[in-house]
């Protein structure tokens, strides 16, 4: 058993897949020798062939298109987009065609498709490098969009991914490829699809977060902690279908909800979870329900990009409002 | 200064307007028997699409596009193919699916405005007809990668119009057929029109077969009213992709005959006397004026033939007719493979409402 | 002064914005002499010249980016997609592009452009044409997302849309396009883009719409009347940003609140009014916030799509409920 | 069968790689003495790479792209172009953007994450550098097109690499602007790369100069690291896009010296032997050994303009390292010409919180 990093855990992931089902092909830009920007990929195109993992021309229509025929034939494409800024091109092959493939041909044809991109900011990159987009996809009917948080949950979310008999869309917190290392056992054991994973059980409010502000949600918790404040923290990683049943009975319990995350506010996946509170949870909401978010405007450049991020404090002071609410 | 590459761009045609031989037949068509399929299934399609516009106009149809003019290219290409390929279609390519498989009634079905026209009985792996211009060329790569690392012998064909050409996915599918060699095949119907805007404002290409140069692949140009060229053309295509030679681009030159769909008026934006210059080049006429020519068709034969096309349309008119309308499950049964929990609260509604209305249409 | 339709009002407004300033220019796919699949800019071309009133190749990036560049050099582009569903490619210059101009130049290069392009479902056409994803944009910051709900509106809406110096999206409701006729000045006056419409008064429930969605919701608001209940109705009117405060006011007298579209539920807008009450509406909300919209599934094929959107049964169904909540 | 088009593609050197003359200068360069300020640009923004590389290197400066051995490109077209042209840069012409009069303390402000760098305060009119590979086609035919309309003798000129011809929005670009003749050039830096992908992984075509064929306009190929070749091509370029006849792409052949950019590094996918090879055509070295051949240039010469450059370089990164953090303000301020009120909190909790976030590392 290693300890391993997030990236590392997509790299063991996809080479299980690969190895168990040979119709499993990966593809991108740099996916090949290059083993992928961020080196999710080191390795395949070596061990699998280069039918297997293939560099594509820089195309990122093409990119996603393609996965709707090849998975209309029983491939398994899993795709990479080289970052979330250069996903836009995909959503009309996503969102005609990808999702839809199986309603429009009554189950005919089907599209097990994964597509991977590199999700959010913090990590100083250049502009159009530090997008948390997830909304466009969410509202996709028929899409999964997935995200994980910890090195484990890279590897048995991606490997559900993979086996998914539908699109789903596989989002990598970059912030945190490497931030931390984690045993992860290569048993094959996928995560499921459709649950929430409480990370730490509290009492007095209800944190959720996903992708790389788990992390500064739990710094969160942690400072609430030593003011005494019990917080529970959920990782959403299936933002759909969104496990709401966990979050539901959650807030039940602790009476206030802080959603925490980097995408813009309006519309981000914050403003659904806040919407199913006004609608069920009336009875059992004691504050205003939060939510910490990236602001509706143009994610900065690195030398400010921290501004734009939700931080501990932001996340803090937002519980405290809730608190305080009377 | 020094050529570093250079090219050309053919034109075929082997039967002529008036119905005149001016090259010579594929060897697949020399039996002059094997002629006849041809003609039978260009004049079936008319028929259908004939049928579906008087449904249309009578308020029995959705939106509907004829291929009014167009029927040799998918004769041609549909009747080429082999069962094992595969098509990814055009809205306007009834003669290539009917060759392939696709029930009449399931034309109608879809036109009808329902799902299950798309879920075809033969021909199963083939695409469903696509709408969003262009973006099939990427499902028939994704397809043609598939046959190529399995090292099946198929070949994908993507059909597409020339309003088409102009779409970035077009280019992008070329272009990584062209580098991976794929066995597939872009066949564009260059019908002249793409609704209202003609071929002169699309593009400043000198023929859209040139715009394989692009990707470094061989384009030509047919005349896309004859059967006999379209089929020579892509036979020959199919034989490069089959033997690991990579794609090809056929542009099928011919003419929008009709309105651009049912919804459309092509009146507004081109002169009759266009239509009507057309129409002398009509792929049919000048197929049955060879066949009689060979004597292989006569009068008698025309006659039996246009009844026997009219009770196949019309035996497809009454299944698709006959078709119940779905439930209101029916949104939710297919999305996934297994409905999430999440969803079933949002089927149940929808069942629940389809009731009440139900209910209340019938108090009502 | 005239009675027209929306469509003739959008018809009106492009003419009027035409004339008054020569660098405004239309363009799209059919656009001129065939004057749009829904002749929205009929007579255009032969009035303002083929220069200023343009067919483009079926290139839908193309119409998106170029409109960023004519910006950039002081032109007003009024760029036309055909359909809703043909948008997504769209959505890589919108975003990278469109609304973030000003803000990596700091304002040296701006981009005043409108994408106009017809929404929504219910008018029985082919796959792809039904669509109602304002979310996708909404989303984006920069954007500016409009949708009238009468002729009159449609008329003050587009000018204003046209004269505002960022980027607007401006949908247009196909199935109200030739629903009804209203008196429309052409007095060049235009609407304010960041304004809801209360369409009627009332005191029990707030019930919120937009495009379409507004002529069931006030049918269903008639329909309650005669069951003696007061709904004032809201048109949303200008998606992004979105009007809160009008919204809260009137959900802060009525206690109830209920939203209708036809997008998917799932972030759809109605999650953001949703999560905004969640947050400053708790000490009046008396119930759930219900949602009304269309299911997270992809929009059906024409036979069934009525299936799919809102009734005037199902919103009054959802107005009982939350009267009826205790 | 007949040939309905036909097309050639040419190749132009100028000065070969021992710095020979193998051709004639364009009439612009016939006086020796406006070869030096070509020449001169080459070094500053070779001098400018190295510094901001260093920077990179030691945590002074983001993620950042050298322009090593594609000098030429730049340099060539930044000073054929007129002030009032406009430039739609990649992140790789630096050249361009320095002869633009892009300062060069603003690449670096840029460069370190700070928007403030694309304010230019000359050409102002000219595209801020654009990252999404491609996309900047479309704003050059786009800006081309208010040239045309306004019948103003400007051109666009849309830089772009071998990996972005890939993308559609090229095509798409490419495609109107044939078809509407506008006034704008495609310049491809081919420098053999996109990343690790070679440009024979990126597409079949035996040329990049050949896409334009799929527009139908002239594509041409020419030594991109001879800087009279690029000249004599953009020149002629302009002069057909001034006199109302349309496009042209220009594909410059070049190589990639350095890694694709500081966060990359070649090693993984290319031999040292393949950059050694290339690093003999260096752009440079043979332009100076030319210009040592006409008696325009000594080691004095170059010893003089390194330090000036080494100056002028220093110079920019005071500059840059001076220029104070933009306050949290600056996030909503330049969103919309003016803020909507909706934003208004959101923009007060931000300044809050940047107060608050000062506060604590003060106290901290
Ligand atoms: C991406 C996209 N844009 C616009 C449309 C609307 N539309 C439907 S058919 C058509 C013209 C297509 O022309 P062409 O490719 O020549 O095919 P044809 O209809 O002539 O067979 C347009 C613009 C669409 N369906 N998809
Ligand atoms: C649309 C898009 N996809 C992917 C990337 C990531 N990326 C940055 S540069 C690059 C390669 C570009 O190659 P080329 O066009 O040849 O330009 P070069 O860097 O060689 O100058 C890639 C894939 C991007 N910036 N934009
Ligand atoms: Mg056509
Ligand atoms: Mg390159």
């Amino acid at each position: 058993m290693a300890e391993i990093t997030l990236v590392e855990g997509i790299n063991l992931a996809l080479a299980r897949a690969m190895s168990e089902d040979e119709n499993v092909v990966v593809y991108g830009e740099d996916v090949g020798l290059n083993g992928g920007v961020f080196r999710a990929t080191v390795g395949l195109q070596e061990r699998f062939g280069r039918d297997r993992v293939m560099d594509t021309p820089l195309s990122e229509t093409l990119i996603g298109g393609m996965a709707v025929g090849m998975a209309a034939q029983g491939l398994r494409p899993v795709a990479e987009i080289q970052f979330m800024g250069f996903i836009y091109p995909t959503i009309d092959q996503l969102l005609n065609h990808a999702s839809r493939m199986r309603t429009r041909t009554r189950g005919r044809l089907t599209c097990p498709m994964v597509l991977r991109t590199p999700h959010g900011g913090g990590i100083h990159a250049p502009e159009h490098h530090s997008e948390s987009t997830e909304t466009l996809l969410i509202h996709i009917p028929g899409l999964r969009v997935v995200i994980p948080s910890s090195p484990a949950r890279a590897y048995g979310l991606l490997l559900a991914s993979i086996r998914d008999p539908d699109p789903v869309v596989f989002l990598e917190p970059t912030r945190i490829y490497r931030l931390a290392r984690q045993e992860v056992v290569d048993d094959g054991e996928a995560l499921p699809l459709d649950v929430c994973f409480t990370l730490r059980e509290g009492t007095d409010v209800t944190l959720i977060a996903w992708g790389a502000m788990v992390q500064e949600t739990l710094e969160a918790a942690d400072a609430l902690a030593e003011q005494g404040v019990s917080a529970e923290v959920i990782d959403a990683a299936t933002l759909k279908p969104l496990d709401m049943g966990t979050i539901l009975a959650s807030v039940e319990k602790t009476g206030r909800c802080v959603v925490v995350h980097e995408a813009a506010r309006t519309l981000g996946l914050g403003a659904e979870i806040g919407a199913e509170l006004a609608e069920k949870g009336l009875l059992f909401l004691m504050a205003p329900v939060k939510r910490v978010t990236g602001y509706d405007t143009v994610m900065p450049l690195p030398r400010t990009e921290m501004r734009y991020l939700p931080s501990v404090p932001r996340i803090v002071k937002a519980v405290r409002e809730a608190l305080e609410f009377a | 200064m020094t050529t570093v590459a250079q090219f050309e761009v053919e034109f075929t045609r082997i039967l002529d307007e008036t119905g005149q031989l001016v090259g010579s037949l594929p060897d697949s068509l020399s039996d002059p028997q094997s002629l006849v399929p041809l003609y039978r299934l260009m004049v079936l399609t008319r028929a259908f699409d004939a049928k579906a516009i008087s449904l249309q106009r009578t308020g029995q149809l959705g939106t509907y596009a004829s291929s009014l003019g167009q029927e040799a290219i998918g004769t041609a290409v549909g009747t080429a193919m082999r069962a094992d390929d595969v098509l990814a279609p055009t809205y306007r390519e009834q003669a290539a699916q009917f060759a392939r498989g696709v029930a009449m009634s399931d034309l109608l079905i879809y036109w009808g405005g329902d799902e299950r026209g798309s879920d075809f009985e033969k021909c199963r792996e083939d695409f469903p007809i696509c709408v969003p211009i262009g973006t099939q060329c990427c499902h028939a790569v994704g397809a043609a990668y598939a046959f190529k690392i399995r090292k099946q012998p198929r070949v994908a064909v993507c059909m597409l119009g020339d309003g088409a050409t102009s779409r970035g996915d077009f280019y992008e599918a070329m272009n990584i057929a062209g580098v991976w060699k794929l066995p597939v095949v872009f066949l564009v119907n260059n019908n002249q029109w793409a609704i209202s805007v003609p071929r002169s404002a699309q593009s400043a290409a000198e023929t859209l077969a040139q715009k394989s140069i692009a990707a470094g692949f061989e384009g030509l140009q047919v005349d896309g009213n004859d059967v006999f060229a379209v089929r020579w053309a892509i036979e020959r295509a199919f034989e490069r992709a089959r033997s690991g030679d990579g794609p090809t681009l056929i542009e099928a030159l011919t003419y929008r005959l009709h309105d651009h769909t049912t919804a459309d008026s092509a009146a507004r934006y081109r002169s009759e006397d266009e239509v009507e210059a057309m129409r002398q080049r009509d792929p049919l006429k000048r197929t049955r004026a060879y066949l009689e020519s060979q004597g292989q068709w006569t009068d008698d034969d025309e006659k039996r033939l246009q009844e026997e096309c009219a009770e196949e349309v019309e035996a497809a008119v009454n299944t698709y007719q006959a078709s119940e309308m779905l439930g209101p499950e029916a949104m939710f049964d297919y999305l996934f493979e297994s409905l999430p929990s999440q969803l079933v609260a949002q089927r149940d509604a929808a069942i629940a409402d389809a009731a009440e209305a139900a209910e209340e249409r019938a108090d009502g």
